[in-house]
């Protein structure tokens, strides 16, 4: 079952990378998000949790990211369809089956219960996505492509180096060597604090440069500027969730060895850094894809706070994980749209999207609104639970400090958004028009979250209830 | 056996100091491919031969002793580049850079306490100052090449800490390090190509559009 | 039925004596000018006259330009059932009633300065600007008077304010309060019913008028309420200070009628005397003295409040 | 409680249906009416009936979200907010027929009913949330539709600024409510409101402050108006009365509502609040005076009222502070009863001046003149609510005030001398109350008064429609019944004290609301004398000669030019006030003996927003693309750089 979830893109692969005809080509990619996420709905329903020596296997992170990351990829890929007929002049002979590697990768490092081969499928991701930052073949792309590539790649080796500082910290504390998960948390009391540390460290840097935690973000602008909206809108949604599960599972093992005194405070402190970062680069940012990458940055940032804070903070985390996944991929994907339309993303000449794209430009701005936890959208409920978990936990002045941040994001973000969606339209003709596999998706994400802001279902309470346990290791 | 393989960590510090001061790339990429030989030898010269080591040296020797130097060359011959043009950091200032970062390394390795068998050994010291290194050029080089060679350090630096733990950890992390160095590195070598193809050189300074 | 006797008796005063105290005060100003002037009840005659002559309207104005001299006379005869008359307790009295008092008068500005603008003239526009601007710098003095006749009399109506405790109080040490809110309450009477130093009720240069530019069109019977309800006010306003300066009463309610007019003849020579003997301000000072006498009555608060 | 939640669904629906309707038909906009109508009166019913139950009708269900829960609770405190809402939103759907038909603003109509349905929905549930999370909810949605509503014009610049301003406010003051309400979660140990009188109030500062900017934000308090003119201007005309007649009355509610909590109230929590409720009440006011828009003029009157709203519930906190219920009483009474007169009249003024608007077309002051003659309904409205914000009988506005007035004098019985400092109240409440008064028979003697000043006042040839009449008719009875009979209301105005502070019950009326009847009394005399002078003068005066000009001093060619405009009549009074409001003068200065034609103007800008927020803002901005261009240089090797100090520095941290 698990294995099928993963074979089921790779076999695609071939097929793509063979089949002759365009469109064919482009349904492959529904066809698999469709399969991919019928097989993850069965599995969250049957499979039962991993075994103890499984190398990959179901826990209640793995479901959460999973169910998370499946819908999402679904709604992308049906967009893809019509997107890639949009723009048949490039072609999909690569973007296909890189989407194809690009989800397969993302399954294992969802459900691998070895760090050895979540760090495998995660710098598998990270090739598998470089030639999607390259879609459109120009100057800027590769730039941003290649940027992303070496700082990724120099962060993936560091989460390396910091697997083999935690292997070291078992030999050294006398366990047996395992980079399994099960084994690390039996053997958490008596690794080596030292390694221990410096691997945690190491680990973060690794899998937060993925996140794009400030001051690791820096490819993050240019490469979600530069690649084609669904792009931005997988990594912003779900690359991210899956680093963000990476940091989570380190998590566990700082807690098994009873270390959070250290890994809370860095996690917090990158936490903040990146929301303060987040917050000064937004204002006056005049190119509205560069300036969702910064809100990406910031929301990474509040899930890092999140856990950095522990308890009911946590669990306003992973809630927001969810949250943001869909509400990034509703706001990466009519961004796209505009983009598109105006065949510009500079905010000088985009005007009046609201007129020039009714739909698309209406997501956008409720969108805008949802991302940035107006009620009745779901990141309202999530962001104010992490702000009671941070006061809960007495830290009033870390409290106080995401506040004023996130009043400073909302405007300068609300600048760039309003400024791009209200007023006459630049040019009332334009060569494209919203169709319905371009807007259906987003506006299905965005019902999404608005269904979480006003109704969380009792099994995914349960879930984040047990994802936390899971994290806090059952505090 | 310990004498041999310190040795061999020696000579991959020296190695590091020559890549950081040497101006000329081809000489860099014939000292990394020499590292990567002497990288080779490690296994064998810790763990003695059997079929895991063996296993590990030659690929150890084929990936970084042979191929990807291989492709390096033939990258700058394709487009014609010998030497580093005046690096953001000039090359003294690199070197002295570099020995305060191997000292470190050494001091940063005493406070990581060690398993007897790895008493006295320099693997913990040496691995972090090719880290070091390995992100010294990484920053203060300008061409995408010389970064390149940088990254294959910085690998190397993880890899000599891996042979530490060669016989204790599973086969397959020690693959995943040898084949996605490869990968990543073939990825590169595409993107270099198409680098190359767009701007006709591959000289970083040219990669710095994207900025707000 | 008592409450109807009392109140018959105050509007007999008020709406029978008080044009006598224009005419008292144009006799003594003209006595002091060596004048023989005009017969005391000449005020009368005026509006009788008036009453008789038929009126011309701008074809400008609607029906607020009559809302003005409505108000300007409604206003005065409503408020004089609220304030006592010398020992004569009001007939209308209640907690608060004081504020009511205050705020009548504010309808009859309205209207009037309505009225005023309704005839689309610049000069009438001009009056009425001054006119609101020193009622506006005029209006916390008699707040501040209040309070501290409120705080003496510990009550907030003017029956009450007004009693007869004042005799006691004059020796109090609220004594010296009490002379502040004198002179401050006259102030604020020369003010109101646009009087020298602040206004010349008959100067003939339209530019330095405030209260008789606004009144320019009116003619024949609203001309008569003008002026009417201007003695109205004059009456009114002035009681007070005529109750605070002769808090006696001689116990039968002919006794007190008779004390309180001869107070108000007093008060209107008193303002005859002042009128001939001070010249005019120029308009600038004016905020600067009613400001003053913000201060002022502020003190006297200030005094009692400890 | 079942008539109120259904006339809160049957309202957040009315808009739907309309946008499924045509662009150009009738039918969505009579239909969206009829909804509103219909949820305002079963909302209404519903209060009317808990008022009538005499007990707080209360709901609770579960709601599936972390801390939520669905639980609703209706009190005299709430329904004293509910009853004008339910009015004025009803009014102005009735109004927005033939203000804003679907005909003339096929673009925009269908999307403003849908949010003026969901700005009044979420309003009620505001007023009756019991949860934390609700009310936030609420709260935000409530900002979200106001700012659909402000940017209904959004292809004018004005609008979209206006909009973008408010939304941030808005924000701004919903994050500190984030944090007010989380730290009351951590306190009581859940999100459901705290009975009245439950905390202690020691170390509630910062839950105080917190309250006083999120609350102050909304409701407009200074300095925190900065959002409050331009929207109001920008906004159609209903929508503005919505957001000044009840938006920011919830922010008043919220500051009730946060202080009923405590047991103890710190003395300076009342100064605080009486300080900004008297500085809100004169600068408003002053800044009213000063403007020639006509609907930012009311803006700024708003925030005069929220000053003097402020200032009775400062007077009440005091009260509660120094134990004594009769302040307490008093002040809070009259703040209450304000906040409904507010709520009318200024909806009132709102629903004429958008008559006289849509009729020249203009906002400026300076453009009308003469409208009375063209329009007698408009003008009669627009007078009734003037004679009422200005707080003079005998109309509503006066006997809120008076309250008012009667608490702070009440203050002198107090026992500490700093008590009895409150008295100073009264003088600027005096001193507000002549500045509004100065203010309106500007506006209605420049606007409705004298010639035409412009061809667009002459040319004006329609009164308000009967849909816009009959609103306006309706605030205006409401506005004179309670200046005539405030007896009626004193009961309501009691029991909302009684939720709000511990007083001593008091069966019937309690002593200090005595005399409301005999204010009333006073009231109807005035009306009969001037009724009885003015029918005797009109039937004197009937057939008096008409035609000739007005008496120009002897100026023989009078143009309707030579007029006193807005800005001359307040110039005077405004030059008193030259620091705080420093109004900017263009030209006008006449030199020689032969002088060439002079223009003058004078403007003046927010003295906040225009003269420290935004400026600041820009600095601040330019300072972070400075610093964006340092960091985000687009090198790699930089970009490495920080990987590696990142690296470096988090080792030592670990290492410690």
């Amino acid at each position: 079952m698990l294995a099928a979830l993963i074979l089921l893109p790779l076999a695609l692969v071939p097929v793509a990378l063979l089949a002759p005809w365009y469109r064919l080509r482009s349904w492959l990619l529904p066809a698999a998000g469709a399969g991919h996420l019928l097989l993850v709905l069965l599995a969250l329903g049957h499979v039962a949790d991993a075994a103890p020596g499984a190398w990959i296997g179901l826990d209640p992170l793995s479901r959460l990211v999973l169910l998370v990351a499946s819908p999402l990829y679904l709604g992308c890929a049906l967009y893809a369809v019509d997107y890639l007929e949009m723009r048949r002049e490039r072609g999909n002979r690569t973007m296909v089956p890189c989407l194809l590697l690009f989800l397969a990768a993302l399954t294992l490092a969802a459900m691998s219960r070895h760090l050895g081969l979540l760090w495998l499928a995660l710098e598998t991701t990270t090739l598998a996505s470089a030639p999607l930052i390259y879609f459109n073949r120009n100057r800027l792309s590769i730039e941003a492509t290649w940027k992303y590539l070496l700082i990724c790649s120099v962060g993936i080796a560091l989460a390396m180096l910091g697997l083999l500082f935690v292997a070291y910290a078992a030999l050294r504390g006398g366990a047996p060597v395992s980079l399994l998960l099960t084994d690390l948390l039996a053997a958490g009391p008596v690794l080596s604090r030292p390694w221990l540390h410096a691997g945690f460290v190491l680990l973060l840097i690794g899998f937060g440069t993925k996140m794009g935690l400030a001051p690791l973000h820096a490819w993050k602008p240019d490469a979600y500027g530069e690649a084609p909206g669904l792009v931005g809108a997988l990594m912003a949604g779900g690359l991210t969730s899956l680093a963000f599960l990476a940091v989570l599972r380190v998590m566990q093992v700082m807690t098994a060895a009873g270390a959070l005194g250290v890994a809370r405070p860095i996690l917090l402190g990158l936490g903040l850094f990146s929301l303060l970062l987040a917050a000064l680069f937004m204002m006056r940012q005049g190119d509205f894809k560069r300036m969702l990458a910064y809100s990406s940055i910031e929301h990474m940032g509040l899930l890092a706070v999140g856990v950095g804070i522990g308890g009911l903070a946590t669990f306003g985390a992973l809630l927001h994980l969810v949250n943001n996944a869909l509400a990034k991929g509703c706001l990466f994907l009519s961004a796209g749209n505009i983009h598109r339309a105006f065949a510009s993303k500079r905010l000088s000449d985009v005007r009046g999207a609201l007129v020039a794209l009714p739909f698309s430009g209406a997501l956008f701005l409720t969108a805008f609104l949802a991302v940035t936890g107006t009620p009745p959208f779901g990141i309202f409920i999530s962001e104010f639970t992490i702000l009671r978990g941070i006061f809960d936990a007495g830290r009033l002045w870390v409290g106080l400090t995401v506040l004023v941040l996130l009043a400073t994001v909302f405007i300068g973000m609300g600048a760039s958004v309003l400024a791009v969606s209200q007023g006459e339209p630049t040019d009332r003709d334009l060569a494209f028009a919203d169709r319905f596999l371009l807007v259906a998706p987003p506006l299905a994400m965005l019902l999404a979250v608005l269904l979480l802001g006003v109704y969380i279902p009792e099994p995914l309470w349960q879930l984040l209830e047990q994802a936390r346990l899971l994290v806090e290791g059952g505090a | 056996m310990a004498e041999l393989s310190n040795l061999c960590l020696l000579l991959v510090i020296l190695v590091n100091f020559f890549t950081l001061g040497s101006a000329r790339l081809g000489a860099c990429i014939h000292a990394v491919a020499l590292q990567g030989a002497v990288l080779a030898l490690l296994p064998l010269a810790t763990h003695g031969l059997n079929g895991h080591t063996l296993l590990l040296a030659a690929g150890a020797l084929a990936l970084k002793g042979a191929l990807i130097p291989w492709l390096l060359l033939r990258a700058i011959r394709e487009v014609r580049i010998r030497r580093e043009m005046e690096p953001l950091i000039g090359f003294v200032p690199t070197l002295v850079l570099g020995a305060l970062a191997t000292a470190g390394a050494f001091i940063f390795a005493d406070r990581l306490p060690l398993i007897e068998a790895h008493q006295g050994g320099l693997f913990i010291p040496t691995s972090l100052a090719t880290l070091f290194t390995g992100f010294l050029l990484l920053v203060s080089r300008r061409k995408a090449l010389t970064q390149v060679v940088g990254y294959l350090v910085l690998e190397n630096g993880i890899y000599i800490f891996g042979i530490l733990l060669a016989e204790a950890m599973p086969l397959m992390v020690e693959a995943g390090v040898l084949l996605d160095l490869l990968v990543a590195v073939f990825v590169m070598g595409i993107v270099l190509d198409q680098i190359n193809r767009e701007f006709s050189t591959l000289d970083t300074e040219q990669l710095s559009a994207l900025k707000d | 039925m008592e409450l109807f006797a009392r109140a018959a008796l105050h509007l007999t005063l008020l709406l029978v004596f008080a044009p006598l105290l224009s005419g008292v005060i144009a006799r003594t100003k003209a006595l002091f000018a060596g004048r023989t002037g005009a017969p005391l009840l000449q005020p009368y005659f005026d509006l009788a006259r008036l009453l008789r002559k038929e009126s011309v309207f701008s074809r400008t104005t609607t029906w607020v330009f009559l809302a003005g001299p409505v108000a300007g006379v409604a206003v005065p005869v409503l408020a004089a059932l609220l304030m006592p008359f010398g020992a004569l307790p009001a007939p209308f009295a209640f907690t608060g009633d004081l504020l009511l008092f205050v705020y009548l008068f504010g309808v009859a500005r309205f209207f009037t300065v309505a009225a005023a603008l309704d005839t689309g003239s610049s000069f009438e526009g001009m009056g009425g600007a001054r006119e609101v601007t020193f009622a506006c710098l005029a209006e916390p003095t008699v707040l501040f008077c209040l309070i501290v006749l409120a705080r003496i009399a510990d009550s907030l109506s003017l029956s009450a304010l007004l009693g007869p405790h004042l005799a006691a109080a004059w020796r109090t040490p609220a004594g010296l309060s009490l002379g502040l809110v004198v002179v401050c309450l006259l102030v604020v009477l020369l003010v109101e019913n646009s009087r020298i130093p602040f206004d010349d009720p008959n100067t003939h240069l339209e530019l330095t008028m405030v209260h008789e530019v606004m009144v320019l069109d009116h003619s024949g019977p609203p001309f008569a309420l003008v002026l009417y309800g201007a003695a109205l006010k004059l009456m009114v306003l002035g009681a007070p200070i005529v109750r605070l300066l002769l808090p006696v009463a001689t116990g039968h309610w002919a006794g007190d009628a008779l004390l309180f007019l001869a107070g108000m003849l007093l008060l209107a020579v008193l303002i005859g005397i002042v009128e001939s003997v001070i010249a005019r301000l120029r308009l600038v000072r004016i905020p600067q003295v009613l400001i003053g006498t913000t201060l002022l009555s502020g003190f006297a608060l200030v005094l009692v409040l400890r | 409680m079942i008539w109120f939640v259904a006339g809160m669904l049957i309202t957040v629906l009315s808009g739907v249906p309309g946008l499924l309707a045509d662009r150009s038909g009738r039918g969505g906009e009579r239909l969206a009416c009829l909804l509103v109508l219909a949820g305002t009166a079963s909302a209404g019913a519903g209060v009317l009936a808990v008022l009538a139950s005499g007990t707080p009708a209360l709901l609770a269900g579960p709601w599936a979200v972390p801390g939520g829960e669905l639980a609703l609770r209706l009190d005299p405190l709430a329904a004293v907010f509910l009853l004008p809402l339910c009015l004025v939103v009803g009014g102005g759907a009735v109004y927005g027929l033939g203000y804003w038909p679907q005909r003339a603003h096929s673009g925009n109509g269908r999307r403003f009913r849908f949010f003026y349905g969901l700005l009044a929905a979420s309003m009620m549930l505001v007023l009756a949330a019991d949860n934390s999370l609700l009310f936030l909810f609420a709260w935000e949605v409530m900002a979200v539709a106001a700012f659909f509503l402000v940017t209904t014009e959004q292809e004018k610049a004005e609008a979209r600024r206006a909009g973008f301003i408010y939304l941030v406010s808005a924000h701004a003051g919903a994050l500190a409510l984030f944090a007010l309400f989380a730290l009351l979660a951590r306190q009581t140990g859940t999100l459901h409101f705290p009975a009245a009188a439950s905390l202690a109030g020691g170390g509630a500062t910062l839950l105080f402050l917190l309250g006083l900017f999120g609350f102050g934000f909304k409701a407009g308090l200074m300095p925190l108006h900065i959002w409050l003119p331009i929207a109001h201007a920008a906004a159609p005309s209903h929508a503005s009365a919505l957001l000044s007649g009840i938006v920011l009355k919830t922010g008043i509610y919220g500051l009730l509502r946060l202080t009923s909590f405590f047991t103890e109230i710190p003395p300076w929590w009342g100064w605080s609040v009486l300080a900004l409720g008297a500085v809100s009440g004169i600068l408003g006011v002053a800044l009213a005076l000063a403007q020639h828009d006509l609907k930012r003029l009311l803006a700024y009157h708003s925030v005069e009222n929220i000053g003097i709203i402020a200032m009775g519930i400062g007077l009440a906190l005091l009260g509660r502070s120094y134990g004594s219920p009769a302040l307490t009483l008093l002040g809070l009474a009259g703040a209450l009863l304000h906040v409904i007169n507010h709520g009318l009249f200024k909806s009132l003024l709102f629903f004429s001046a958008g008559a006289v608007v849509h009729a020249t077309g203009s906002r400026e002051i300076d453009h009308y003149g003469g409208l009375l003659r063209r329009q007698p309904w408009t003008a009669a409205c627009f007078l009734g609510g003037a004679v009422a914000i200005c707080g003079l009988p005998p109309f509503n506005g006066f006997v809120s005030e008076w309250l008012i007035y009667l608490a702070a004098f009440d203050t002198m019985r107090g026992s500490t001398l700093t008590l009895r400092l409150a008295v100073l109240a009264a003088p600027a409440l005096a001193l507000i109350g002549g500045l509004a008064l100065a203010c309106f028979v500007k506006v209605f003697g420049v606007a409705f008064l004298g010639e035409p000043r412009s061809a667009a006042a002459a040319a004006v040839d329609h009164d308000a429609a009967p849909s816009m009449r009959g609103p306006m008719l309706a605030l205006l009875l409401a506005c004179a019944w309670i200046g005539l009979l405030p007896g009626m209301l004193a009961p309501l105005l009691q029991e909302a004290a009684g939720v709000w502070a511990p007083l001593p019950r008091v069966t019937g009326l309690a002593a200090p609301l005595a005399p409301l009847p005999l204010v009333g009394a006073v009231g109807w005399v005035l009306l009969l004398y001037l009724a009885a002078l003015g029918w005797w003068l009109h039937r004197r005066s009937r057939n008096a000669p008409r035609d000739v000009p007005t008496w120009g001093c002897g100026y023989a060619a009078p143009t309707p030019r030579m007029q006193y405009t807005a800005s001359s009549f307040a110039d005077f009074l405004v030059g008193q006030f030259r620091v705080g409001l420093w109004t900017e003068r263009h030209g006008g200065r006449v030199t020689g003996l032969f002088p060439a034609p002079r223009a003058f103007s004078s403007h003046t800008p927010d003295a906040v927003l225009d003269r420290a927020l935004l400026p600041g803002f820009r600095t601040l901005a330019r300072s972070c693309s400075w610093l964006r261009a340092r960091v985000q240089n687009g090198r790699v090797p930089t970009y490495l750089l920080y990987v590696a100090m990142t690296l470096l520095v988090l080792l030592v941290v670990a290492a410690r």
